[in-house]
């Protein structure tokens, strides 16, 4: 690989990867809340 | 338009007012901005030229200002007094603009002080410099004056005045450091000009936002 | 209706302070608000005075921030300036009419003459709440929000501030927040209790 | 309820379309720069990712307008959102501009890039939007102090690109240009694919954030409801 092809593939090697990253983030964030409901779920059927 | 700039006055009236009796802004500036020369003289070695003295002037405004706009509101958010001229009948403006004027004077009796020790230190101050100094401190003394008011309503309070100034403020030291090192220095005194006529009005317009919901 | 709310309610976060708060002041009204600390009586006098916004329910209130006046717990005044020089200010934001012959005779009334000239920080609470009676009746509004008006006041000073609300009854609006409302009993027209 | 998911599907996938479909002409169909050689196809992403980090922080500053004039509702938080995307897009730029910068001039950080220095500052700026939004109380205020910091940051973006125009004389002139090559047809068309590639990303990530976040507001309502 000459060093330009390096440089290419490093750039959008970082593009994908931040994308990944955040991508990543917003998943986990979405299991939190999806936690977060079923407690309140249960919250609630204790209250009965 | 003349009740607004005698709220104008007696807001700024009383920053000064606040100033001589405490005694306490002013007097830390003057010896800050001492002190920070001499250290600069330490911190250039003896094969810089006369440039970067003349750009070192200019880290000792902003980090000047810096020092006495960190105090700008303290006396209001202490005592609580920020309601009282916010429930006032004035354009809450007003209080912007009355306190941007009074952190103007401090500042520039500062450098009343500063540029003649510089000259004495470093280089002689030319007429642009000063100019720049001065559109540079309306600039300073606006945003500056704004962003007070909004760090002081945080958690972080004054923390974060210099976190927010000094992106804002890296236009300025461009245009000061311009004015002061090239030879043609209008179209820097020109851009700071539209700077402090930029910033001006938005902070003019929003800062109703900052003090009140 | 001075004061109109309905449904009114506030909330900081996960606190609730209050809700479907409904409250109706006719001008001249004489309002008493009861209730244990922390229930809500200051906030219903920020929200009031246009300093907070409610999070839920409508809040109308007909009085411009000229004609109004708002006795905090804090007195609002610089403690570096003198009792004078706080009152100039305020008498030249709200555009006092004869300002120093006003200022000179609420500083007498409230007796407050003869420490005109020291800064308010020397000021005892008393004195601070005394001077701070000064600065809402400086611009005679006609809707005064008092926030436990008589707290740190003396005998003698609770008596200037019982002269001031009565000579007042019927002219201006009042909301009061009190601990004892049996002294204001006599000149109240409705009662506000929280919880 | 129906047409937000599926417009977050749809903006998803015409994300992913014009993703790949932007990856293609770069690998494949666009030819080489003749004078930069390979590193100049860094350029289809680096300068549409700026070009959309502006956009983000353009959209952050019109709904933080329609919060301070209009009082919409959700607009705190959608300029929330989309200054926090800005912020991404900002990154990547400066990561792709320092590759690239590497790549045609052996140095990781050219202040001769205008373009690079114009990003520093608005990074700056921004990461401070975010140290003052996390030090108020959620609410009125909140809200307030942002929409104001954001607007001033949409002003700051041409102050700025004036000021580091003008730093140059001053600085260090040297040679380097840095608003890229001349562009054939081709180049153009590929350059504009890209762009549109990145933003329909932006739209996507946007709703995608938008809608957890609202997820977790209503979230957070049901739970104080039931304290």
């Amino acid at each position: 690989m000459t060093s330009g092809e390096k440089y290419v593939a490093a750039a959008y090697l970082v593009v994908f990867l931040t994308l990944l990253v955040y991508v990543v983030i917003i998943a986990s964030k979405l299991q939190r809340l999806e936690a977060a409901l079923t407690d309140l779920v249960e919250r609630v059927r204790a209250r009965g | 338009m003349s009740g607004y700039l005698s709220d104008v006055a007696a807001l700024a009236r009383k920053d000064l007012l606040l100033e001589l009796r405490g005694r306490d802004t002013l007097p830390a500036m003057l010896l800050f901005v001492a002190s920070a020369l001499v250290i600069f003289h330490f911190a250039l070695p003896s094969g810089t030229g006369e440039l970067a003295g003349l750009g070192l002037l200019w880290v000792a405004i902003v980090f000047t200002a810096l020092l006495g706009l960190s105090r700008a509101f303290v006396a209001e958010r202490e005592q609580g007094v920020l309601d009282g001229l916010v429930l006032a009948p004035s354009d809450r403006s007003a209080i912007w603009l009355g306190k941007a004027i009074a952190a103007f004077a401090f500042l520039a009796l500062a450098e009343v002080v500063a540029l003649p020790l510089f000259a004495l230190f470093f280089s002689s101050v030319d007429g642009a410099t000063v100019a720049g100094v001065v559109l540079a401190d309306v600039g300073i003394c606006a945003v500056g004056v704004f962003l007070a008011a909004m760090s002081i309503a945080t958690r972080a309070r004054e923390l974060l005045l210099p976190v927010l100034f000094l992106p804002l403020a890296i236009p300025l030291i461009v245009g000061g450091v311009g004015a002061s090192v090239t030879e043609n220095p209008g179209r820097y005194l020109g851009f700071l000009a539209l700077y402090d006529l930029l910033f001006a009005t938005i902070c003019w317009a929003s800062f109703e936002y900052v003090v009140a919901e | 209706m001075t004061i109109r709310a309905r449904g009114l309610a506030m909330r900081y976060g996960a606190k609730r302070v209050f809700e479907g708060l409904d409250l109706d002041v006719e001008p001249g009204g004489f309002v008493l608000v009861t209730g244990p600390n922390g229930s809500g009586k200051t906030t219903l006098m920020r929200l009031i005075s246009g300093l907070v916004l409610p999070t839920a329910g409508e809040l109308e209130v007909d009085s411009d921030r000229a004609r109004l006046g708002f006795l905090a717990h804090e007195p609002l005044v610089y403690r570096e300036l003198t009792a004078l020089e706080n009152l100039e200010l305020y008498g030249r934001l709200y555009r006092v009419p004869e300002r120093r012959e006003r200022i000179g005779m609420l500083l007498e009334r409230f007796d407050l003459w003869d420490a005109r000239s020291e800064r308010t920080g020397s000021f005892s609470r008393g004195m601070l709440q005394r001077l701070a009676l000064c600065r809402v009746f400086l611009h005679e509004p006609s809707l005064l929000l008092l926030d436990e008006p008589f707290s740190a006041l003396d005998a003698e000073g609770a008596a200037l501030l019982d002269r001031e609300l009565a000579a007042r009854r019927g002219r201006s609006t009042f909301l009061v927040a009190t601990h004892d409302p049996e002294r204001l009993e006599p000149l109240a027209t409705g009662r506000l209790a929280f919880a | 309820m129906w047409l937000r998911n599926n417009a977050l599907a749809a903006s998803a996938a015409l994300a992913a379309v014009l993703l790949a479909s932007a990856i293609a002409l770069i690998a494949f169909y666009v030819p080489v720069d003749a004078d930069q050689g390979l590193s100049q196809k860094i350029f289809y992403f680096h300068v549409p990712i700026a070009l959309t980090a502006y956009a983000c922080f353009g959209w952050g500053a019109w709904k933080a307008l329609r919060h301070l004039w209009k009082r919409q509702e959700g607009a705190d938080l959608e300029s929330y959102v989309a200054i926090h995307l800005g912020v991404i897009f900002g990154a990547m730029t400066l990561l792709t501009g320092s590759i690239w910068a590497r790549a045609s001039w052996g140095v990781w950080w050219a202040w001769s890039s205008k373009q690079l220095v114009l990003f520093l500052v608005l990074f700056l700026f921004y990461c401070a939007y975010f140290m003052l939004r996390f030090s108020v109380e959620p609410g009125p205020r909140r809200a307030n102090l942002s929409a104001v910091y954001a607007l001033f940051g949409v002003v700051l973006i041409p102050i700025s690109f004036l000021a580091i125009r003008l730093a140059e004389d001053f600085i260090h002139p040297t040679v380097f240009t840095s608003n890229g090559p001349q562009m054939s047809g081709s180049m153009f068309f590929t350059f504009c694919v890209s762009w549109a590639a990145m933003l329909a990303t932006f739209g996507a990530l946007y709703r995608l954030e938008l809608a957890g976040k609202r997820i977790d507001a209503r979230m957070r309502e049901l739970r104080e409801l039931l304290a």
